[in-house]
């Protein structure tokens, strides 16, 4: 019985939603149990977004996480506000660029990189989301690659070849970041 | 001599300021605010006319104009 | 050196929780600094809506209430007849005041009551996300028109200036908008009207600001303004619709 | 003061008045159409306010308003209209603004008709209403009983900041019985009335220095600071639930072979059954609850007399308030109901039969 | 049909328009936007009818309307646009129209928060507007079952004339999960729907010699109908009462010492609970009702095992359900309550724990 | 020798339970002649208001619907939308349609429903007893304005035909008045004309009745007529205000 | 030759026949209906020139008017 | 414990409901119990009105009479609708100039007469009820007939003394009737 509790969180508009989104979908795909929890309303509003996803082997209890086993951060203040939160021994993964001052625990794991800089690299700032989900799944084998990819080309294959591309290269950049 | 300062804390950096101003010596700078938002600044402020058309145009009011 | 221009005495310190380049802030500063300049403040009292504007009662400096969605004419109504004394608006958005709020506010205005309504005309539901409001626009792409609003099934937007202006009671209508530092000014002048008929006990005041939503338009604050100008001021002419204290019936 | 022959509906609106309620804003709707109309005549005679709303909705908006400027406000209507006013009544409740609103109910579902009925227990106990709240419920069984708890409903009221809902019906409202008046608040005691708020309600400042900023307000979109607010309410509610039980006990002894618990209307016709069956030598015994929330569990319970062999629960519905009163007897014995509704109200005779059956 | 990744909001909606609705009327509220926002995207793809009501009143009672006329209509809201429904519902369950409703619960009273609540259990099983009335009242717990109910909800509303209610929360209409769609129907099978209430519904007359008059209609003057009306419509009930309740068990043993009573969201994070103990060798088993109103009374009763020391209801809410827990028990063993509100949802942890303290 | 005139086959045959001289039942009469001149019965399909007409569905003789007070617009637009092949009215006093119902008549006619609406004004309650109205005159006595209607406290009637002028999508308005055979008759032909509209489909019709209430003015019926003419028609002018049929916009 | 007739079921009393035919040959009768009302009645029906002013202002449907 | 049930019922506008009015205030007068519920809303409209009073030792448990111990009828619905109700032995007093077919009940005390005529002749129709009102309480003494005098004095004496005159004399040619 095992199962992995993520929190993606960052500002609007950095696609936070969309990494919680794929994990959960790739996590469907590979028939495990999954659920995928937005933040919602107004307070997303200018604010942060943050999205809770759960992959387990088990029925999934309840999609609200409390204390993540992993959690992504796109910029200062969602690190400062989950950062707390993560699990002893659990994996906190953030891009250097948008935080700055960092996260002084030092009973996890710390997964870093100036992602921000790695995706103007590829080519468009909007695949930063893509670096992360890498670096995750490159770090914990959540799910796996392949599953990630062939979802990828269903949604986006006849819509954006280009930035499917992108998109791809983006994740294997972040599971050599992983490394 | 007038003097236009930009509150970082209530800055989001919509730049209707920056659009308005008549001088063009509005940007926005290079660091970020707690919201993460590159908040506006006034760069010359010796060129300054105290028009408060960016005080006007500001929706959080985070413009203050002295003369 | 003085300082000619800062955040007025009736806003508290707090920051406004608007989008980026969203107009609501303008308004509630033209509201403020009214209330500064009359010396209104200290029997100041408003009604925020439901909407994004729902945190009015946060950002203006006196007691305020919070009413339910489109109910703030009646609430102001209460309040103004329980203490005379205070002077009270309303703060309103299109989904508040002319979709599930519009018998409160015909009647509120009907009645002649004593108080200021603001009225933020930004096209759209902006709070919940997005949806079609009675003010949305011919053609216009909402989350709840998503092929652009049919006029021959849902018919054309509400203009509420007009709408009470058929009314006998009301003492002062005006749509102004926001979309410039001189339309800004302009409609400063008319919210000072508006709260200087109120201090004076003089009838039913109605200001409609013809504002923006970057957000919910996907368009960013500065071209935002261009976007309301071409398609909301034909359609939402600015102008005076009655003002009893300059004999415009 | 002399007794004097009155409706229902006028004696509440008179006490109301006499009790220092000041402003009134309703929507006609019959059977309590005399309590607007006589509202409409004594306010601009007392200085008060009376406005006829635009509707059941706009006039509990308006008393959300008037309530939050601290005084005293009433509003009034018959079931149709109380539904209308659910999301008003939540926001009311969830703001803690006081406030007295009268229910005098006829027949439903839906328009039903305009005769007497006790169907709205269930919206006017349970909350009909979204959320977590409570109101505290007055259920009068006569005409003075009705302009007595005008004063009560105010009182309570402005103590624990929560609306309170007098829970009539058109039998009431609409028919004549001798009531005599409490005295009337002079306007100097309903000015201090009018002071009793002034710590959380919408109130002039004095100068500069009085930085209060008062907020009426339901809204927190924080949960935890949400939750506090409601369990806030809810330790008010617990105090309410100690101190202001109210109920009537007729006929209870230890011979009672039946228990009858019945309220409002429906138990006027109760007593009289009982006396019948008095003489008959049949000893049934009744407890009338007057606060329908906070609602008297326990003494119901207590009043299960050793020779009871059944609790019956006698209702102008189809059966509501018998699930609190099994709540209360949980189990020590059987519950039976006896109701008529659609605007009917059963006749002593009838009652006093059903009872027998129980013998 | 395989699986897809899909809110809750969107998914019922989905699956409304697969069982035949193609009549949508409704107001934006959060957290229920998505599924206005999926109909307002779907309806003109379908040929169906979406319209965006002036407000929460409006959208009822054009729901009123086109139920009138015989074709499947649903409305959805989340609590405060549920409170301004009441009189509408009353309405609609007094004129006997199938009817389906979605609440898609939110933090209260008042304007509250817009996270996942429980706290209009009263209102939706206990009747929130006027009168005598019941609505069916379903209570999902997974973005599947809220799919499924859509379906089973409409044939509920068609089959007894009534109004039915599915009560979902925050959570459920916001998180996404796997949902696999039953058939959808077709244009045949929902023409063949469209004319199954022709003998009451409004219906255009054949010709000169189609004499028929039906009014869709609550309203009855005389007491002794009004009564009649209402006595069939709960010969109704009381058949549903028998044929239509719905209830998981969970872990229910002979061993357990703890019974838990728990719907819709609140129960998926009992369930976890259970499990853990289950691991640590201590037997709680749980009873989700399914269907609220029909209310398994004799289920949960039948229920108590042998070794169990106590009824723990968990809701979220300040215990509302817990009554009719009660009743269900009566007395029996006791019964005690757990929940958390203001939009909080409690953990597996802190349910868990709550449960071990019973041992 | 051959009848040319009697009640109409689409009435029932139930008298109506209208006051004597309740304007209420000449304008059920003009609605069923025209039903039966336009041959619309099988198709054809009403909404009752709460109200003294409150048994509207009883008088008509085709299915109808009897709606919540205020409502009927909206149920109007359930069973429209639902059947589109039958034709829809609404039948509303002027409390229904112009207090409890404002946001309900304003958004219908706005979303340009193909219904009519007929509005019989007699500027006051009838069922519920001779309250005072939205439409109640200036310093008309009524139970609940008993010292008469007091403009400054609460404002002046309201004009529904105006203020529906104001909204884009209405297809026909007129208003028209029931106070001798000459203006029935001519009130008569807007019936038709606003049946006609709806049979073809065109739009959202309004015909606004100026009638009377004998019991509650308290004025004998033929004296009640008099008493219309001179207090309501010169404030509720008769007219047409919208027929975009004959281009008047 | 024309004929006026009333359905007394029908008829109020209202008198707005009575008050409109212009050949004034409507009067009330001596009975009451069931519901107390004095009908109408055309006293005169060979005066009647079948004009249907009667019928137009009946608000209770009550008038026949045949020629 | 003396209780008596009383309905009066006629056309709208023939002042039934005063009847139970002044009924009931006078039992008031004279310290007896007393409840008044009149019949209200629309039905009453064009149709008949009709008002049920009970007067009583006891406190009134229901207002409402199902089977009156006196019925007045002001008109023939009336007589014919509460008629077959009344109480074996009880008593109906109806107006035969408004009740041409009268009523068939021989199981109960009938008084009648011309009563309109009667209020004809004192000089206004309007006293109809109050002749009903004397035959009532001549014939049962339910209340006095000075206590009614005081009562009718207080109200009408400053409005309207001419009409508080002719009610007196109806009462009184009320009374002889029952005699
Ligand atoms: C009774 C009720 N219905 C619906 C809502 C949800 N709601 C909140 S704000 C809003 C509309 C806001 O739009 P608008 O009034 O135009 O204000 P804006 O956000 O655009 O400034 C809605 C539908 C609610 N809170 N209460
Ligand atoms: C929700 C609700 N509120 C109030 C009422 C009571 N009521 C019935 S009819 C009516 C007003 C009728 O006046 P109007 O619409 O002018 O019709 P009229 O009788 O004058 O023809 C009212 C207030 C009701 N039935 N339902
Ligand atoms: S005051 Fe005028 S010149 Fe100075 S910064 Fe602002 S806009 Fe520019
Ligand atoms: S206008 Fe105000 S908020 Fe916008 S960028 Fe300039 S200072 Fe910042
Ligand atoms: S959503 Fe639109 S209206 Fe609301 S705050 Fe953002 S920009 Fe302003
Ligand atoms: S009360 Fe007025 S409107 Fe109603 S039926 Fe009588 S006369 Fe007509
Ligand atoms: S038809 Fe003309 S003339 Fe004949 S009775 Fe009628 S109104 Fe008089
Ligand atoms: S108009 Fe009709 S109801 Fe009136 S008196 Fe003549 S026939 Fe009778
Ligand atoms: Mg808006
Ligand atoms: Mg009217």
């Amino acid at each position: 019985m095992m199962k992995t509790e993520i929190i993606c969180a960052g500002f609007g508009g950095q696609g936070v939603l969309t990494i919680g989104k794929f994990l959960a979908q790739a996590g469907m795909a590979e028939d495990k149990h999954v659920s995928w929890l937005p933040s919602y309303g107004p307070e997303m509003r200018g604010g942060t977004a943050n999205v809770m996803t759960v992959i387990g082997t088990e029925p999934v209890a309840s999609p609200i996480v409390s204390f993540p086993d992993v959690l992504i951060a796109l910029n200062q203040p969602s690190l400062d506000k989950f950062g707390p939160s993560v699990r002893k021994d659990g994996i906190i993964i953030y891009d250097t660029d948008m935080c700055p001052h960092g996260c002084k625990r030092d009973d996890v794991v710390k997964i870093t990189g100036q992602m921000t800089t790695i995706a103007k690299e590829i080519g468009n700032i909007m695949v930063l989301n893509m670096v992360a989900l890498g670096v995750l799944i490159g770090k914990t084998g959540l799910v796996k690659y392949e599953t990630l990819e062939s979802d990828l080309n269903k949604y986006m294959k006849a819509k954006n070849p280009e930035l499917l591309e992108l998109n791809l290269k983006a994740i294997k950049r972040g599971m050599e970041l992983a490394k | 001599m007038p003097k236009m300062t930009v509150d970082p804390n209530y800055c989001k950096g919509c730049g209707l300021c920056v659009a308005t101003c008549p001088k063009k010596i509005i940007r926005f700078s290079e660091e970020i605010n707690a919201k993460g938002y590159h908040y506006a600044e006034c760069y010359k402020q010796e060129e300054c006319i105290a028009c408060k058309m960016c005080y006007v145009v500001c929706p959080d009011c985070a413009i203050t104009v002295e003369k | 050196m003085e300082v000619i221009a800062t955040r007025p005495k009736s806003l508290t310190k707090l920051p406004f929780t608007y989008c980026p380049g969203c107009q609501h802030g303008v308004a509630h500063r033209l509201i403020a600094e009214s209330i500064d300049e009359l010396g209104m403040q200290n029997n100041m009292t408003g009604v925020a809506p439901v909407g994004c504007s729902v945190f009015a009662y946060k950002f203006f400096d006196f007691d305020m209430a919070e009413a339910a969605h489109g109910r703030a004419p009646a609430v102001a109504t209460g309040m103004k007849r329980a203490r005379p004394e205070m002077h009270v608006f309303t703060y309103q958005g299109d989904g508040d005041l002319a979709a599930i709020g519009t018998a409160e506010i015909v009647h509120a205005a009907n009645r002649g009551e004593k108080i200021s309504v603001f009225f933020v005309n930004n096209a759209i539901y902006g709070m919940t996300g997005g949806q079609m409001a009675p003010t949305t626009l011919p053609g216009m792409k909402t989350s709840t028109s998503p092929y652009g609003r049919n006029v021959d099934d849902i018919g054309y937007p509400i203009r509420m200036c007009e709408l009470l202006a058929t009314l006998v009671a009301p003492y002062y209508i005006e749509r102004v908008s926001l979309l410039s530092p001189q339309e800004i000014i302009k409609a400063k002048k008319a919210v000072l009207k508006a709260l200087t008929y109120n201090k004076e006990g003089k009838g039913f005041t109605f200001i409609e600001f013809v504002s923006t939503c970057p957000t919910n338009w996907g368009v960013d604050p500065v071209k935002s303004r261009d976007w309301a100008r071409e398609n909301m001021l034909p359609f939402f002419k600015a102008g005076v619709y009655r003002d009893k204290g300059e004999g415009v019936e | 003061m002399a007794k004097i022959l009155m409706k229902g509906n006028e004696a509440v609106a008179e006490a109301a008045i006499r009790a220092g309620c000041r402003l009134y804003f309703a929507y006609p709707i019959t059977p309590q159409s005399e309590l607007i109309e006589y509202m409409a005549k004594m306010m601009p005679k007392v200085g008060g306010t009376f406005i006829q709303a635009e509707s059941e909705v706009a006039a509990i908006n308006m008393v959300y308003g008037a309530g939050g400027a601290g005084k005293r406000v009433m509003t009034s209507s018959s079931s149709p209209g109380i539904s209308l006013k659910q999301e008003g009544i939540s926001y009311i409740a969830g703001a803690q603004i006081p406030a007295v609103i009268i229910n005098v109910q006829r027949g439903g579902p839906g328009l039903g008709d305009i005769q007497p009925g006790q169907a709205d227990y269930f919206q006017a106990v349970k909350g009909g209403g979204h959320g977590d709240y409570h109101l505290i419920v007055l259920a009068p069984s006569s005409v003075q009983e009705f302009a007595d708890m005008a004063a009560d409903a105010f009182d309570l009221a402005d103590k624990y900041r929560n609306p309170v809902l007098i829970l009539g019906d058109g039998m009431l409202g609409q028919m004549m019985e001798p009531v005599e008046f409490k005295h009337a608040k002079t306007d100097e005691e309903i000015a201090k009335l009018g002071l009793q708020h002034k710590d959380w309600c919408i109130f002039p400042k004095k100068d500069e220095n009085d930085r209060h900023h008062h907020e009426i307000n339901s809204l927190e979109l924080d949960p935890s600071v949400l939750e506090k607010h409601v369990l806030n309410i809810y330790s008010k509610y617990a105090e309410i639930e100690k101190k202001e039980i109210r109920y009537e006990q007729y006929n209870v002894s230890p011979d009672n072979e039946v228990l009858c618990v019945s309220f409002g209307t429906a138990s006027r016709i109760v007593k009289s059954a009982i006396d019948d069956l008095k003489a008959k030598g049949k000893s049934v015994g009744l407890i009338r609850p007057i606060t329908l929330w906070p609602y008297p569990y326990e003494q119901i319970a207590q009043a299960i007399g050793p020779r009871v062999k059944k609790v019956y629960v006698l209702e102008l519905n189809m059966g509501q308030m018998i699930d609190d009163v099994k709540v209360a007897v949980c189990g020590k014995v059987p519950v039976e109901f006896y109701g008529r509704v659609g605007g009917i109200v059963f006749t002593p005779a009838e009652v006093e039969q059903k009872l027998e059956e129980s013998f």
